[in-house]
């Protein structure tokens, strides 16, 4: 892990709130793992701004992140050329080398982002690619080349099938799932997988302030006592958490 | 130019990580040479391990945060034996934080920690997230004075005690702290403060209030310490919103002997590398031999020795 | 839907310009419609005219200002003649704050005013800038219900007391000016804060000590708040910090009736308007019929009416 | 005056530390007054920053400005293009109308901003222009076609001759001085002028919060009693003040 100031390679506008920023460094990060990102000096909010890695080939790291505050506002206006305080890469990611045969992939919004790379990265496995968005899909070509199938939910029902990304499968027809998205879409979805036995990885989301394990701010509860969601995770078994 | 001398103890430079935010050292040395820090104090140890607080733990604020850890540690004794050995070997001194939730627990922390090898003690009077961060003692002069005078009695290391901004008469507990035998004081720890969510209509926080810290808090706990420096002789360390070397400077100018740094840590890792970088470089623009020449001299009322 | 009533008097919305941050509302009157606000409490006055403090006034710091004015002011009998026309003309509710040096000096300025057309007087027990400003008065409970049950014998509009978050005992002050007949209580007040001028080795206010106010409070006013609306059941007026309507909707459901805010015009003089608009669609979008349905909705302890 | 957003035109770096950026405004501030900037939301400085109009001709309003802390910093960042906050034309400038004869402008460092706008600004008279700096003069061209003469004092001595302004000419061969530049560099100016009888007028520097008289953060002890230098200056008769 690195705190470092890395140069911004690319930072456009994906959707009317999604953002894809393209960042030079040469650490490789896991599938699953994550940055601590902060665009701006002591001007600008406190603390840095966990990201996950949507792709990283070596020489650069990808984000895709969408802009919900201040701080992924200010993310939005760097330009490339500018300079970046990233701090990671952070957190243990996907198990992927266990990961074997059958595998669905979940995603519910933003919750997409680190999915990219998870799909990109497992090697001899048949990977179906379920997505759940609010109105409309965005950078599915990005996962196109690595999975057999994908399928789209939205809620608004204007693109895919209108409704849960949890309806659009069986988790019994899997021997893996894989999901990052809202908590209570990973809950329902652990449960279904607990139930039937496919094996279940979900990826974590909590409020943080340091990101590497310092300040226990975001602990969670799990089968194996209190884990630090940003050092332990973001990726736990589901029946450790669920 | 920066080396500095507490109760006894060198330390490299007057920059300690404060305790809470640093962990036990480990996880910030995966990112920089921790060597290179004055002191290290470790997250507040109580006696018995602790899970800390439920709910939210975090929430930003402008140029602030508000924690509710509920000081979650592994316990004195899992601390001895599984972070300590680490501690020590880090190239910082190593401060011990402990708290309590009464007089025994502390007591019985501060009998199992007596015997092992650290530099000094940091005794906690002041989490205001839990009864166990022993707030309550650190309120008034007589309840802190009567802490101090026992795990005084009981305690061979140097005993540094931590101060609560919340405390209505701080000053009056600072000297009694020195009364009971203190051998220096570290104040601030965290102001009471809370969060509102408006769409869930409720307080953030399962406990309501929470700790307050960062550089917003920076003017009072300046204030505070420059009060309680015209007022104790004992060395104090002085802390609360530092993020520069500017930051630190002011507080050695209101009269403290070192100073310790929290919340920048979280907004950049390397922040205390920099405020070390930049008071040897404030050394040699000002042509100060040593850095200790500053302290107090801000401060006309500065009672301690520099 | 924002209309609130305080203390007998009908405010267009629950949002006040706070003392001394709004001179006599002349000069915002020149940048926008200032009959769009709830409430304008005037600079703070004094008996007689004062030229505040000197050398530096104003710092800004991490999101927050520290100010050292000094209570400069024309005096009540200049006030009366050159900056009450325009305030009553002002079509927001006029609120005249009050400071004093001694328990004479308030009662002469009362004395003065009370015959005067205006809706609330606010007594402010609470600047820690200098003695005229009654902090001393706002520190202990006895003091404060003094100064204001003789103010309120004298008194023939509703009377809102400003209090000191740096009092000790603040809820107890709150009681106590409840018990000695207020109307209604705001706070807070600034806090006592400082700067040092590590170049020249000095605080940079002459004063050593001065007002801190600003974003960077919020958590520990709202706090505060909170604490005193569980405590008193008259109304409450909240502020510190106070720049957003998500900000304001917190006050109000920690328990306050209305709001104040200062500092927030300094960084962007239209921030109340903004405020205000915030507040209506707020109550838009969760569908309420007004805000004062929210009183206290966070505060399980809330002893006041909505 | 007003508090608006305007569009940003042009923002050019000038030399290491200045800049100079024209703004969209149809306001015409008089030589001598200033707006409040803030060149940012609720990250960055608490405060917007007092600058003077160093141009003006009513579609544009332009500044120079030096940067020194984090605000001046963060205006320097911003593009064409972008959103800038403007309260002002705030305070009472030079009474240019009451300027006649010869008159000598007289600048130090960064002091320099506001005088070009009043050099273009006067009307019948014999301008001198006086200005001086650090190392090296700028933007001396934007006066040019308003004086009769420009010299130069630069404190190392690089250009113009070394040492202080003050030292280039003599205030008693002159109906007027007008000064912005260092308090006591004006300070010594006023002196001199005040014992030649020349009448002297001078752009004071404070600290300010609110810009517009609602603070009294910014108060100056007058002859005429307190003051305050955002609302009733920045511009003083020497006698005045000191
Ligand atoms: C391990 C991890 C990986 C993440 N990966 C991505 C990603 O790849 N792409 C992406 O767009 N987002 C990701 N997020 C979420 C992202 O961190 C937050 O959206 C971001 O911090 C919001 O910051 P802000 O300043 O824009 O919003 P704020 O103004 O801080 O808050 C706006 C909203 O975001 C929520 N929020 C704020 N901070 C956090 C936080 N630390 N974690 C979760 N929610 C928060 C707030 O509760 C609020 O609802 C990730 C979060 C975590 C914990
Ligand atoms: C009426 C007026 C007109 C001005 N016109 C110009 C101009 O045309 N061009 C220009 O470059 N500058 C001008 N200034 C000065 C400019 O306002 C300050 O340089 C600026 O506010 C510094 O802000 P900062 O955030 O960059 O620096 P900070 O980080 O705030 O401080 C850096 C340094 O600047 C000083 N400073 C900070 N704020 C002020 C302030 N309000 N007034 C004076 N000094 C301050 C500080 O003491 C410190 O030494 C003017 C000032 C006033 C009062
Ligand atoms: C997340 C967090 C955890 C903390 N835990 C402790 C603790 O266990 N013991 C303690 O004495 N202080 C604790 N503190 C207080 C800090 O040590 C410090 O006193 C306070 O944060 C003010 O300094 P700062 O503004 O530099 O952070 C904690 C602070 C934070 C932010
Ligand atoms: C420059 C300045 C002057 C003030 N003058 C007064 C005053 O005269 N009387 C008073 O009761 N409060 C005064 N205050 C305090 C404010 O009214 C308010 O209580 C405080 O600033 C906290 O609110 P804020 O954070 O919204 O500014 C002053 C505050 C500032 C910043
Ligand atoms: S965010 Fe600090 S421990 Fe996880
Ligand atoms: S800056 Fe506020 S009165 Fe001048």
């Amino acid at each position: 892990m690195q705190s470092t100031r890395n140069k911004i390679l690319e930072n456009t506008q994906v959707t009317d709130t999604v953002y894809r920023m393209v960042v030079e460094t040469g650490t490789r990060p896991e599938p699953g793992q994550f940055y601590m990102l902060k665009g701006w000096g002591d001007e600008g909010p406190l603390l840095a701004r966990p990201i996950s890695v949507c792709d990283a080939d070596g020489h650069t790291v990808t984000f895709l992140y969408e802009v919900r505050g201040k701080g992924t506002r200010l993310l939005s206006k760097l330009r490339a050329g500018e300079q970046l305080e990233l701090t990671g890469p952070a957190g243990h990611g996907f198990a992927i080398e266990k990961v074997r045969g059958k595998v669905a992939v979940v995603t519910g919004g933003i919750g997409f982002a680190p999915m990219v790379y998870v799909a990109k990265s497992l090697k001899d496995c048949q990977v179906d690619f379920f997505a759940g968005f609010r109105d409309a899909s965005y950078q599915l070509e990005l996962v196109r080349p690595y999975v057999q199938r994908i399928a789209v939910a939205t809620d608004s029902g204007a693109e895919g099938k209108k409704g849960f990304v949890t309806d659009l499968f069986d988790p019994a027809d899997y021997d893996f799932v894989l999901t990052c998205g809202p908590q209570v879409m990973m809950e329902k979805l652990a449960k279904a997988c607990m139930a039937c036995g496919t094996t279940c990885y979900v990826s974590l989301e909590r409020h943080m302030a340091c990101g590497v394990g310092a300040c226990l701010g975001c602990t969670c509860q799990t089968t194996a006592g209190a884990k630090c969601v940003c050092k332990d995770g973001p990726v736990f078994l589901a029946q450790e958490v669920f | 130019m920066l080396v500095t001398e507490l109760c006894g103890v060198t330390l490299k430079n007057p920059v300690i990580a404060a305790s809470g935010t640093f962990g036990f050292g480990k996880e910030y040395a995966e990112i920089f040479d921790i060597s290179r820090l004055g002191g290290i104090s470790s997250k507040g140890l109580t006696l018995e391990p602790r899970f800390g607080n439920t709910g939210e733990r975090v929430y930003e604020t402008a140029s602030g945060l508000i924690n509710s850890i509920g000081l979650q540690n592994p316990g004195v004794e899992a601390f001895i034996k599984e972070d300590l050995p680490f501690m020590q070997k880090s190239g910082a001194a190593v401060i011990v934080n402990l708290g309590g939730h009464d007089l025994d627990s502390y007591l019985k922390g501060v009998e199992l920690l007596d015997s092992q090898d650290f530099d000094l003690l940091e005794l906690n009077i002041s989490c205001p997230n839990v009864k166990a961060g022993g707030m309550a003692f650190g309120m008034e002069p007589a309840t802190a004075g009567h802490v101090v005078k026992e795990v005084r009695a009981r305690c061979h290391k140097p005993l540094m005690v931590k101060l609560s901004p919340n405390a209505p008469d701080l000053v009056g507990v600072a000297l009694s702290c020195q009364q009971a035998g203190a051998d220096c004081l570290s104040l601030v720890n965290t102001f009471q403060g809370m969060a509102i969510d408006i769409y869930r209509q409720k307080p953030v926080f399962d406990n309501v209030f929470a700790g307050f810290s960062g550089p917003a808090i920076l003017p009072i706990a300046l204030r505070m310490v420059y009060q309680v420096c015209a007022a104790v002789e004992i060395p104090v360390v002085g802390l609360g919103g530092i993020s520069s070397a500017e930051d630190a400077i002011a507080f050695m100018m209101a009269g403290a002997r070192a100073v310790q740094v929290g919340t920048a840590t979280f907004a950049r890792p390397t922040a205390m590398l920099d405020i070390i970088d930049g008071m040897e470089d404030f050394c040699k623009q000002q042509k100060l031999a040593h850095i200790g020449d500053i302290v107090g001299a801000a401060n006309p009322g500065f009672r301690g020795r520099r």
